[in-house]
């Protein structure tokens, strides 16, 4: 089972990153590019096929490994097969 | 106007913003009035310890700030004599004439706490930090030096934070394009609760064109430069967990910042272009406390006041609160006063920058600081009060009960060393001893192309170029020291200690030591034992940068570094920085050939207190640490500049931690190619005190001319002996009776040196990559 | 005259323009990135290393947008030599004017280090002072320089004589313990094919003067000068 | 209206961080963790409530400036609100 789980800056924290993007897409031309957040994303395979088990795991691997809680926030997309 | 929602301002607010009854009471008077919310935010950061010097002040006072002879006056910038200090203690950092008409400026400063919490960008942001207080004086930022100490390696997290510390100061520097040539990194069970982050800049100006942060002349333009704002690092969201807030107010305040490099990159060049430009009058960063502090201290400097509009100030994030917007820490802007009919222009030189700059006030005569919020007057009170007159305390001082216990050591108790090749094994394995090349090599020391000795010698060497590229024979070493455990045992004597280390590591480039920057890193100051132990440092701090004439031009004082109760051991951090006149004569710290002779200056002494050696060998942290003669200090730089400039000397290096051998081991592979030596020694002392002993005033020399060398020693009133000479790929360290101490090939010891880090850190694999990535 | 173009978060713009300048006494100017054209006279293109935009997104990924580099574009199908070192390297890649990319180190760490690469081909207008085999000591300093191409691509790149420098041991010997960062082959520099634009991770600025280190870099930037005064008289 | 997009390595490409990481779940005792890839997501948020128009929008993002093709793969992981 396949886990997608991203992880974001907390919205306050500044993201550099984003902003010169949004910024990047605007002297593009895209000026309806009003606000870019880049982040990390995990594609996790995990070698179970119980969804409980798959979450359960993921969380943990959230908190204590992917994501520093002090500046960012995660979410598990989605799982896949 | 907006709404908002704001406590009501009483003395249970002010405790929480970690204010004393008494200062509360203070402000009261002042203002003839209670103070706002805003304002009662200003007080507390302006009070703070952090901005206020409040326990440190009295001591702090009594330090040279000037060159030995400098008068009181003011110097003619332009030709000042070299070691004139141009700027001491009090702007963002202090400046030293250098010759050629140009200034160095320098500062360190300490990132902690955030660097605990969140590695990377605590570290990160440290480093942006002093480079705002390096280029806001006018200087181009040409080298860095970090100073970082952690709890033991075994600790997982320890290594996490190692190597987010490491990616978190070389992504800024890297970014930036400013050297980072050299530093210092050390472990101890007292730093797990608390570890230190402080970060070293070094910076080039002409003499005649340093900048102050001063809000000078009536009417004229307060503009705000560089990254919005956001709600990020205001002060102590852990102070302001009261009622008043809900949950969601508070989860929403990160009180760590994210640094962003790339705008500071373009601050730096686009701040020294404007500079040049004659439009700036007055110019100072937004560094703790953020746009209250700087602008508080500008108009503090310049007697005079400021009027902002708040509601001008770039926004980040929205229903910013002035409150917010006065205190947020938000890293990478800059408060201008520029000349009256020049802001547009000014705005648009940053604008070339892609970097918003906006005029959000001006300067006013009635020396008070008016800040406005949609027309509205949210802040009203007088500057001096507040910046000046901070409250400044005598903090009892109290002897530490066990300090006897600490110092005390009975040599006659310590069995002696029997296996002194095992001995050196372990020495070079010891993660204080063993190379720190997996750091520094994810450091860039080479941009700007000045980098004569990087990391990896005794001090580093930076030649110094003009400002349009041009470049002079002048060069600068500098290097950061201090043994902690030496500050534990005897904080007066370990101060010293690293006063003169680090000068020493300066003088063995055959650079003159000018000036010295230091961070007092130290506990809690309301404990009488700690401040006892602040106090016993500055004392010895002025003492030593007395003797050997180096003025403390800047510094920076960190205290509250401990975790529940626990304090980290006195950590004085100091930099010395030296000036060598001629670039292309200077000493390296290795071998640079067979056949040399090796002449050790100094004395060794039975001295093993606070050692290496005791504490790998005989798990012991006591005695007192070795004394320090400051006058054969002095002498010895004089001996190392001229022996340099002569062509005599090659190889300098300084005997440090762990002593004779592993200084020689040192010299023998810290070079581009590994060059062995054949020692012999006289065992007059312990086997211990003479291989391992770190007595202070020693420097192991590699010379072609011996005799000149111990001549020009003998007259200096240097003792010195020649001990050996290089070559082959052995080092060996025997008796001249034949007995063989030490012997071992230089590619197995070089790899229990140079694996000793790597090989803790690939252990844990594990904790690594993780949050650490920011890109 | 030598262009090297200045991107906001350009780092060795100004030791690329002391090279040249200082040490090598050509006419060197730094050009903006928003300018929309070369400045007249120019006679080669250097973009210097940093970090182009904070490199930001991808390194270099942003600075191919910028104005100038339609004219860069221009003037390297014109035929005028182009070399791009480190972050340079990266944007002549983003920018399509060189192929493959560059990637995360295989190590994940930034690394600053002098390394050494051989010559594969030598020859004008970029390696005109060496010979083929000749062994370079020059420094490195990047987090991203792992080089890497799809199969038949790279096929195509050997075929062509385009791989113009591998990392190797002092020695000359091209192995996996003198690959720094993983990069396929050992490509340490690339050239297009028609020969007059080149990219490379290692910084030849910063090996111009024996007092920093070394002198090695002038070998590529000499056979630079040597090109372009060539040109010159032939003009 | 917010796209959320991923940026991931090409499959064949060798992600060394994704690597780490996932050796770094094993040393933590999450055996079942098999493989890791990280990639990128940017959130971007569009000055559009047509679906469509958004969609149109970030197509063109990804293939001018989020993705290089050479090296790296896109997808379009949803639209919100
Ligand atoms: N954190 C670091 N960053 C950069 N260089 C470092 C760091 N730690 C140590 N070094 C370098 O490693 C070498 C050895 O450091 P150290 O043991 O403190 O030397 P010394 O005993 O001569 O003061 C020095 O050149 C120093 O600059
Ligand atoms: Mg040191």
């Amino acid at each position: 089972m396949k886990a997608v789980v991203c992880v974001m800056l907390k919205p306050d924290v500044l993201d550099p990153q984003g902003r010169a993007i949004q910024r990047a897409c605007v002297t593009l031309g895209y000026d309806r590019v009003v606000d870019v957040r880049q982040g990390k994303v995990f594609e996790i395979e995990l070698r179970t096929e119980d969804r409980a088990t798959a979450e359960g795991l993921v969380r943990e691997l959230c908190e204590k490994l992917l994501a520093n809680g002090v500046i960012e926030d995660w979410r598990i997309e989605r799982f896949a097969d | 106007m907006s709404v908002r929602r704001e406590p009501s301002v009483d003395l249970e607010l002010a405790r929480e913003h970690g204010l004393s009854d008494a200062e509360w009471q203070r402000i009261l008077e002042l203002l003839g009035r209670t103070p706002t919310f805003p304002e009662l935010g200003i007080f507390s950061v302006m009070w703070s310890e952090h901005c206020s010097y409040k326990s440190s002040r009295i001591h702090l006072r009594t330090l040279p700030t000037q060159a030995a002879g400098q008068g009181a006056g003011p110097v003619d910038p332009g030709s000042a004599a070299v070691g004139t200090v141009l700027v001491g203690p009090g702007e963002g950092a202090g400046a030293v004439a250098i010759g050629a008409g140009l200034a160095v400026i320098f500062k360190i400063e300490s990132h902690n706490h955030p660097s605990f919490i969140e590695p990377t960008q605590g570290a990160a942001t440290g480093v942006g930090g002093i480079l705002r207080d390096i280029f806001s004086m006018g200087a181009r930022p040409i080298a860095s030096l970090d100073s970082i100490r952690f709890g033991p390696l075994e600790d997982p997290k320890h290594r996490m934070l190692l190597r987010g510390v490491v990616r978190g100061i070389g992504g800024y520097g890297n970014s930036v394009g400013v050297a980072t040539v050299g530093g210092e990194t050390s472990f101890h069970e007292c730093y797990r609760g608390n570890i230190l982050v402080n970060a070293f800049n070094l910076g080039i100006v002409p003499q005649d064109a340093i900048f102050l942060g001063q809000a000078a002349g009536v009417g004229n333009p307060v503009v705000y430069v560089g990254s919005k704002t956001g709600r990020d690092g205001i002060h102590g969201a852990s102070l302001l967990a009261s009622a008043e807030f809900d949950e969601q107010t508070d989860a929403k305040r990160p009180t760590v910042q994210v640094g962003d490099p790339f705008t500071e990159k373009c601050l730096i060049e686009a701040c020294l272009e404007a500079m040049r430009s004659g439009d700036i009058v007055g110019i100072q960063d937004m560094g703790a406390a953020g746009l209250t502090c700087s602008s508080f201290e500008m108009a503090s400097r310049a007697g005079t006041g400021i009027e902002m509009e708040l509601d001008r100030v770039p926004r980040r994030a929205a229903n910013l609160t002035p409150y917010e917007l006065l205190l947020s820490e938000s890293q990478e802007r800059m408060l201008l006063v520029t000349r009256q009919g020049a802001e547009q222009r000014v705005c648009e030189q940053f604008a070339r920058w892609d970097l918003e700059a906006v005029v959000v006030g001006r300067v006013t005569e009635d020396g008070r600081m008016k800040v406005r919020w949609h027309g509205e007057t949210v802040v009203d009170i007088p500057v001096d009060p507040v910046a000046e007159n901070a409250p400044c305390y005598e903090r009892p001082i109290r002897v530490p009960a066990e300090l006897g216990e600490r110092q005390k050591l009975d040599l006659a108790s310590i069995e002696p060393e029997s296996d002194p090749q095992r001995a050196l094994e372990t020495l070079l394995d010891a993660p204080n001893l063993a190379s720190k090349a997996w750091i520094w090599r994810q450091y860039d020391s080479l941009v700007q192309g000045n980098t004569v000795i990087g990391p990896g010698g005794d001090a580093a060497l930076v030649r110094v170029k003009h400002e349009d590229g041009t470049p002079t024979d002048l060069a600068l070493a500098m290097s950061v020291d201090c043994n902690p455990r030496w500050c534990w045992l005897d904080p007066y004597q370990g101060t010293i200690a690293a006063v003169a280390e680090s000068a020493r590591n300066v003088a063995c480039s055959g650079a003159r030591p000018l000036a010295l920057t230091n961070c007092l890193n130290f506990g809690s100051p309301e404990k009488p034992e700690i401040m006892w132990e602040f106090a016993e440092s500055v004392r010895g701090l002025g003492e030593a940068a007395r003797a050997l004439g180096t003025p403390v031009i800047s510094g920076n004082v960190s205290f509250y570094n401990e975790t529940r109760g626990q304090a980290i051991f006195p950590t004085p951090t100091i930099v010395v920085v030296g000036l060598l006149d001629d670039v292309q004569r200077h000493a390296v710290s290795h071998w640079t050939a067979p056949g040399l002779a090796i002449v050790l200056l100094g004395e060794t002494r039975e001295e093993l207190g606070g050692s290496e050696w005791l504490a790998q060998r005989r798990g012991l942290e006591v005695g007192s640490p070795p004394t320090v003669d400051l006058a054969h200090e002095h002498r010895l730089h004089g001996l190392l500049a001229d022996g340099v400039a002569a062509g005599e000397i090659r190889t300098a290096h300084d005997v440090a931690d762990g002593g004779l051998a592993i200084a020689l081991a040192e010299c023998c592979f810290s070079g581009p190619e590994r060059i062995g030596a054949r020692v012999t020694l006289d065992p007059a002392l312990r086997l211990e005190a003479l291989l391992f002993g770190e007595s202070t005033g020693r420097v192991l020399v590699g010379t072609a001319d011996a005799a000149a060398l111990l001549a020009r020693a003998a007259a200096a009133g240097i003792p010195a002996q020649r001990i050996g000479e290089t070559g082959g790929a052995r080092l060996q360290i025997g008796s001249r009776a034949g007995t063989a101490w030490i012997d071992g090939e230089l590619e197995r010891l070089a790899a229990i040196w140079s694996r000793a880090l790597p090989r803790r850190l690939e252990e844990g694999e594990g904790a690594p990559a993780l949050a650490e990535e920011t890109s | 005259m030598f262009a090297v173009i200045q991107f906001p978060g350009s780092n060795d713009d100004r030791d690329m323009r002391f090279a040249m300048k200082s040490v090598l006494g050509v006419a060197a100017e730094l050009v903006w990135h928003k300018n929309p054209e070369l400045p007249p006279g120019t006679a080669g293109v250097l973009l210097p290393g940093g970090f182009s935009y904070g490199d930001y997104l991808r390194c270099g990924a942003m600075a191919r947008f910028s104005p100038v580099m339609t004219a860069v574009r221009r003037f390297a199908e014109a035929g005028g030599p182009v070399l791009g070192t480190c972050n340079g390297f990266q944007v002549l890649c983003e920018a399509g004017l060189l192929p493959g990319a560059l990637l995360r180190n295989r190590d994940l760490d930034f690394l600053c280090d002098w390394i050494h690469v051989r010559v594969e081909h030598a020859g004008a207008p970029f390696l005109s002072r060496a010979r083929a085999g000749q062994v370079l000591r020059l420094p490195i300093k990047h987090g991203e320089g792992r080089y890497a191409i799809a199969a038949d691509a790279l096929a195509g790149l050997e075929a062509g004589g385009q791989v113009l420098l591998r990392y190797c041991t002092p020695a000359g010997a091209v192995d996996e313990t003198a690959n720094p960062n993983g990069s396929i082959g050992n490509i340490a520099g690339v050239r297009n094919a028609a020969g007059n634009v080149m990219g490379l991770m290692p910084h030849p600025e910063h090996a111009v003067e024996a007092l920093t280190g070394g002198t090695d870099g002038l070998a590529l930037l000499g056979s630079l000068v040597d090109a372009v005064t060539a040109a010159g008289r032939s003009r």
